[in-house]
């Protein structure tokens, strides 16, 4: 029969990370209202990732965790991550290797409009 | 076809004797070290079996020289192999210029080839010796697989995308022709024979219209049928569709500022959704020949594009531009 | 920037843990109790990882479609939804904070709030499916495919994975409130001990995880913007 | 040891209770243990029964004993049996439970209730795999590969994939439970650095369980909604790609491969140290080779797909990376050979398997270099070559590698030897069935039969009728164990606490266990395998002598 001594994070550090989740959320909508090309994708999945690390070291406490917990949490975004490279590797390189020779560009004439 | 018994396969493109020669090599070294392996474990079991009189003083629990060994030799090996067997197969997937294409298409449970004169073949594949053959892939249903065991060639056939594989032939003869991914029911039953004839032969076959089904310029009928050149005029007139000469191949420069390669891939979507890539300067106002087409007719078609390629690469370069 | 570490405050719960047979002791079996959810939402993330793999691969194929179908998406109901998750995971760890603290009364009520927000949150939800399905937006089980045109098979990949994915994470969110309902009623009936709390920060482990797959979700199929490829 | 002479019994785990009751909601590890032994050896009949009919079929080219169909669901229950519910579950689940807590000196494994859940969904999910072939079989393979198992096949493919999905949520939580109780059970003393081998390789198999075993249910999800619903995520006409199952489906297999062998591994290490008398020559390596294959094993699903399409590019890598793979590999057989030198070999039936294995593991580990390799595999891919490898992994490696320590962990588990001569002709029989089954396939495979083949080109007969014969001594092999290891448990000679006199903390117990495992919680003050010098010179103890003579 024991007790446990936990400590728990304040109420104002929960609070405070609520208030960047939803800073972030807004942040995110405008992000995808403004034309970036290429860069409207990576800032909205590095948007979220950064809502998500919140979550994760705050809300689900693996900032103060042990070590093992570390791990445990970081396991399975780091197996993740070598499925998505390596099938990516796939799916990126499928036509750039596999196609012919590539010839010099067709050359059109364009029809009056 | 030889149907003896034998321990290895018949050799017979430019491909198998260097697949085989890199086999014999790994047969050898792992041959060598099974038997190396098992020859010690042997030794090891009878000497030191428990009750004999070996000297059993002086026994390492480890050995880091000897760990490290066993981790670099092997390492050296495999990167020997992995080199070896990349440039084969790299030289496999990258077919010569210049080859014969004949194009294939994989349906439950038969294989059917066409020529370049349109001449069409079921579970048979005439090819000359002595001359690269490139075959474009595609299957109707399920995925399959083209396997020539003589050629020491396989690729799967897939649907929906092209894929290719090419060898050249070096020796008269008939030779098997699988299926070699599952495919259903009668897997086993998708299989062919591959014949390969002297380059006059088959010149002779090909136009041999009496035991075949002739289908000469099937591709070109089926230009004319469908009116492809209402739009596309073959003459490099301004129209309302892009001209089709010296398309394939080549990169084409799309409306969204992007370009993309004409491969088969492109040629085959642009006909059967053509909307989804709009070439530069043009509308979208072909219609869509999805369910009208077959994936034999697409092929056809294609030949027929790139035969216009073709044709027209040898013109002077001042006949092409017409102002 | 705030500092986290001091923002803890130790408490000491009372009553007595009960320690099952297999462990030594109550600090045994809390480490193993957590370690195990982690490796349970590991394997939770290599599951929706497969479905997003798949998303990944088909907005490479159809950029444009994906921006078509993401035009499709309510913005609004979908960040309100948000909304409503994000805050369902403060009173989530509040709670949790509470079952620490011993203070049932809290923790019952948060739970409870919790739980409200995970039906809004459905609720909206249902509504969104809703109005896809009158749209005709809905690309399988027979149903007529609206979009025609170019764009067509893109789209139908484009939909095909929101059904799939935001279902997938809808299920989620009903075990979740059965976790909750479940918390709630045993909280109700009986004080809280000792070994109660792992239980509480386990159900708001998994609860998290939910929310961590919607703020993924949200931008991948309500923000995708015409222009933005994940093209190299 | 003192075990020689006893008459009464003891209370333990199997007298404990006798009802039925007490067996099906037993929360102890070993009782679970002996309920997967029952279920894993009844798949293994299936699946076996199943492999007899296809290799009775292939006896002639023709398909003159079955119809195409019927073969085709022939070779499929064969192969899902197997490896979804004989290979996996098999060392894991048995072995594994029975062992891991008693070999961590823990009373039980962390979450007894989750372990006796995952046996129930275990046999449900089995069940309903049995119940799908009854019903009218399945016949795409155990790979499901899409489309034809999404949209072409006309079989019972939901249902198998549902069998197939819940028992992946078994084997998901039976890897969890593992880790956990690794990482927070382990007795006083019990240092990673001082835990037996087999513990590494259960915690490394168990890591692939948990992060390989979600992506095959997400992808066996998918077929299952793209045949019932129409979400086309893989169907070419929906704009899918076919081959993002593949993808998905080795990210899964590819690993679950070593979730079948790591497990082997593990057994092979603690039979080689107990026979040989000596402690495993470099410990550390062949442990850190099991979390290096664990890692790497996930890196090289790609080999199974070098024809199929994928990027030439991502051929390269995925060949180099499966080149490396084979490294840590081959560090443990190195290693287990050299453990033999100045050891002390007796050559019980254990020991038999562990030779057998070594190798047959060898030749199996060397062919996979052979698929690794890109020319070559090119030719051998789906050919009978392939089936003759992995064969050689997961019958010639955890086949044995089972059998071996069901033999050597026999007297712990039931408190009764096993007859030693009989048991060493099935080993012998067995280990020449296996190559006379298995080796001509080699020869078939290069010369290029495709597997899954019912019909096949008449030159091929020779070889096939030579496998087949094998395979008939196989069977035969595989039948001896299954009747006289049952004879053991009433009749056999009961076993002392040590018979083998190996070091490990389960032996330190009463054969079989008390319920609780130990007395007390033992503490370890030494490394494992810390045999004295006396033990090296020492036959095995007179007692046991007696016994198996008596037997």
């Amino acid at each position: 029969m024991s007790q446990i001594k936990t400590k728990v994070p304040s109420l104002t550090l929960n609070i405070a990370v609520y208030a960047a989740l939803l800073f972030l959320l807004a942040v995110t909508v405008w992000a995808s209202r403004t034309d970036l090309g290429y860069w409207n994708f990576v800032a909205a999945a590095g948007i979220a990732s950064l809502k998500a690390s919140l979550i994760v070291l705050f809300f689900m406490r693996v900032y103060y965790a042990k070590p093992l917990i570390w791990l445990a949490s970081g396991a399975g975004f780091v197996w993740l991550a070598i499925l998505f490279n390596l099938v990516v590797s796939d799916y990126l390189t499928r036509s750039r290797v596999q196609s012919a020779p590539v010839h010099e560009t067709a050359v059109y004439e364009v029809p009056d409009r | 076809m030889d149907t003896s018994f034998r321990l290895l396969p018949e050799q017979a493109s430019t491909f198998a004797p260097d697949v085989d020669l890199l086999f014999a090599f790994l047969m050898l070294v792992s041959g060598l070290l099974s038997l190396g392996i098992a020859g010690v474990i042997v030794w090891f079991a009878i000497k030191y079996r428990r009750n004999s009189a070996a000297d059993r003083r002086a026994t390492p629990s480890h050995m880091l020289l000897l760990e490290l060994s066993w981790i670099v030799g092997p390492f050296i090996l495999s990167m020997i192999l992995f080199v070896w067997g990349a440039k084969l197969f790299f030289a496999q997937r990258h077919p010569v210029e210049g080859a014969l294409e004949i194009s294939c298409v994989g349906r439950q449970w038969m294989w059917k080839f066409q020529h370049p004169n349109g001449r069409a073949e079921i579970n048979a594949l005439h090819v000359p010796l002595n001359q690269p053959v490139k075959i474009n892939m595609i299957s109707e249903d399920v995925i399959h697989s083209l396997y020539v065991p003589a050629f020491r060639v396989k690729q799967d056939v897939l649907p929906g995308r092209y894929s290719t594989l090419w060898f050249q032939a070096s020796k008269v003869g008939r030779y098997h022709l699988f299926c070699a991914e599952y495919c259903g029911a009668k897997h086993s039953g998708m299989i062919g024979e591959v014949h390969v004839l002297e380059p006059t032969r088959y010149q002779e076959w090909l136009s041999d219209v009496v035991t075949g089904t002739p289908q000469m310029g099937g591709g070109g009928r089926l230009f004319d049928q469908l009116r492809c050149n209402t739009c596309h005029m073959t003459g490099g007139e301004v129209s309302r569709g892009p001209s089709l000469l010296n398309v394939a191949g080549r990169r084409v420069p799309l409306q969204n500022g992007q370009q993309v390669v004409a491969d088969d891939d492109y040629l085959r979507e642009s006909i059967l959704r053509p909307a989804a890539k709009i070439v530069a300067g043009y509308h979208a106002l072909m219609p869509s020949f999805e369910g009208q087409v077959s994936e034999e007719q697409i092929l056809q078609l294609i030949s027929e594009i790139k035969a216009m390629s073709q044709l027209d690469a040898k013109k002077p370069e001042g006949e092409l531009k017409k102002e | 920037m705030f500092k986290p570490a001091s923002q803890l405050v130790e408490v000491r719960a009372d009553g007595a843990a009960r320690v099952a047979h297999q462990f030594v002791d109550a600090d045994q079996q809390h480490s193993a109790a957590e370690l195990g959810m982690w490796l349970f939402l590991a394997t939770e993330i290599m599951f929706f990882g497969a479905f997003f793999l798949a998303y990944l691969v088909y907005r490479e194929w159809y950029p444009v479609a994906f921006a078509m179908g993401s035009r499709q998406m309510d913005v609004m109901l979908g960040t309100v939804n948000t909304g409503v998750l994000l805050t369902s995971s403060l009173t989530m760890a509040l709670a949790v904070r509470a079952s620490e603290m011993s203070q049932r009364r809290w923790m019952i009520g948060l739970l409870v709030a919790t739980l409200l927000l995970g039906m809004v949150f459905l609720g909206i939800k249902g509504l969104e499916y809703y109005h896809k399905y009158a749209e005709h937006l809905v690309p399988f089980a027979g149903w007529t495919f609206a979009p025609a045109g170019e764009q067509r098979t893109g789209m139908m990949e484009f939909f095909n994975l929101y059904f799939l994915m935001t279902g997938l994470h809808a299920l989620h969110m009903v075990a979740g409130l059965v976790m909750l309902a479940l918390l709630v009623i045993v909280a109700c009936r009986s004080p809280l001990r000792d070994s109660s709390s792992i239980v509480v920060h386990n159900v708001g482990l998994y609860w998290h995880f939910v929310d961590l797959v919607w703020v993924y979700l949200f931008p991948f199929f309500y923000l995708v913007s015409a222009s933005g490829s994940v093209a190299m | 040891m003192n075990g020689a002479v006893i008459t009464t019994r003891k209370r333990n785990y199997l007298n404990a209770s006798y009802t039925v009751r007490s067996w099906l909601l037993t929360h102890d590890h070993k009782r679970i243990g002996l309920l997967y032994l029952i279920g894993v050896t009844f798949f293994f009949v299936i699946g076996g029964l199943a492999a007899a009919v296809v290799r009775l079929e292939l006896m002639t080219p023709r398909g003159d004993l079955t119809e195409s169909e019927t073969y085709n669901k022939l070779f499929t229950m064969h192969g899902i049996t197997m490896t979804f519910f004989f290979l996996i579950p098999a060392i894991p689940a048995v072995l594994g439970n029975f062992l891991v807590p008693l070999m961590l000196g823990a009373r039980d494994l962390a979450f007894p209730r989750l372990n006796l859940l995952s046996w129930y969904l275990y046999m449900l999910g089995g069940l309903m795999t049995m119940w799908a072939i009854l019903a009218g079989g399945v016949d795409t393979g155990w790979t499901f590969y899409t489309p034809y198992s999404s949209t072409y096949s006309n079989t019972y493919v939901m249902a198998t994939a549902v069998g197939v999905f819940v028992a992946g949520f078994s084997s998901i939580l039976t890897g969890l439970n593992f880790i956990v109780t690794t990482h927070q059970m382990r007795c006083p003393g019990l240092t990673w650095f001082r835990l037996p081998l087999f513990i590494w390789s259960m915690y490394a198999a168990s890591l692939i369980m948990v992060l390989a075993t979600p992506v095959l249910a997400a992808a066996l999800l998918l077929v299952g909604l793209e045949r019932g619903l129409g979400i086309g995520i893989f169907d070419p006409a929906m704009g899918g790609d076919p081959l993002l199952f593949q993808h998905l489906f080795w990210f899964y297999a590819h690993p679950a491969v070593y979730i079948m062998v790591l497990p082997a591994f593990g057994v092979i290490s603690e039979l080689v140290a107990c026979f040989s008398r000596r402690r495993p020559f470099g410990y550390a390596f062949i442990g850190y080779s099991s979390f290096a294959i664990a890692i790497l094993g996930f890196l090289v699903w790609g080999h199974h797909m070098f024809v199929s399409g994928q990027s030439v590019y991502a051929g390269l890598i995925f060949s180099l990376l499966s080149f490396l793979v084979a490294i840590p590999s081959g560090i443990k057989v190195f290693n287990w050979t050299a453990t033999l030198y100045k050891a002390s070999i007796s050559w019980e039936t254990p020991m038999l398997y562990a030779f057998g294995f070594m190798g047959l593991f060898t030749m199996g580990g060397l062919t996979g270099l052979f698929l690794a390799c890109l020319a070559i595999d090119v030719h051998v891919h789906d050919t009978y070559f392939v089936v003759a490898h992995f064969h050689y992994i997961m019958v010639g490696g955890t086949v044995m590698a089972f059998l071996g320590g069901i033999h050597f962990w026999w007297p712990k588990m039931t408190g009764r030897m096993y007859p030693e001569s009989w048991a060493r002709l099935s080993a012998i029989l067995i280990f020449v069935g296996f190559n006379l089954t298995f080796f001509p396939q080699f020869i078939l495979g290069y010369l290029g039969m495709p597997r899954r083949y019912h019909i096949y080109p008449e030159e091929f007969q020779v070889l096939n009728v030579m496998s087949s014969a094998g395979a008939s001594i196989l069977g035969v092999g595989y039948f001896f164990p299954l009747t006289y290891l049952v004879w053991s448990m009433f009749y056999g000679a009961v076993a002392p606490e040590n018979p083998f006199g190996h070091t490990g903390l389960e032996w330190q117990t009463a054969s079989p266990p008390p319920t609780d495992n130990f007395e007390q919680i033992p503490v370890v003050t030494q490394e494992a395998y810390s045999f004295g010098p006396d033990d090296a010179l020492r036959g095995p103890s007179e007692e046991v002598i007696s016994i198996v003579q008596a037997s």
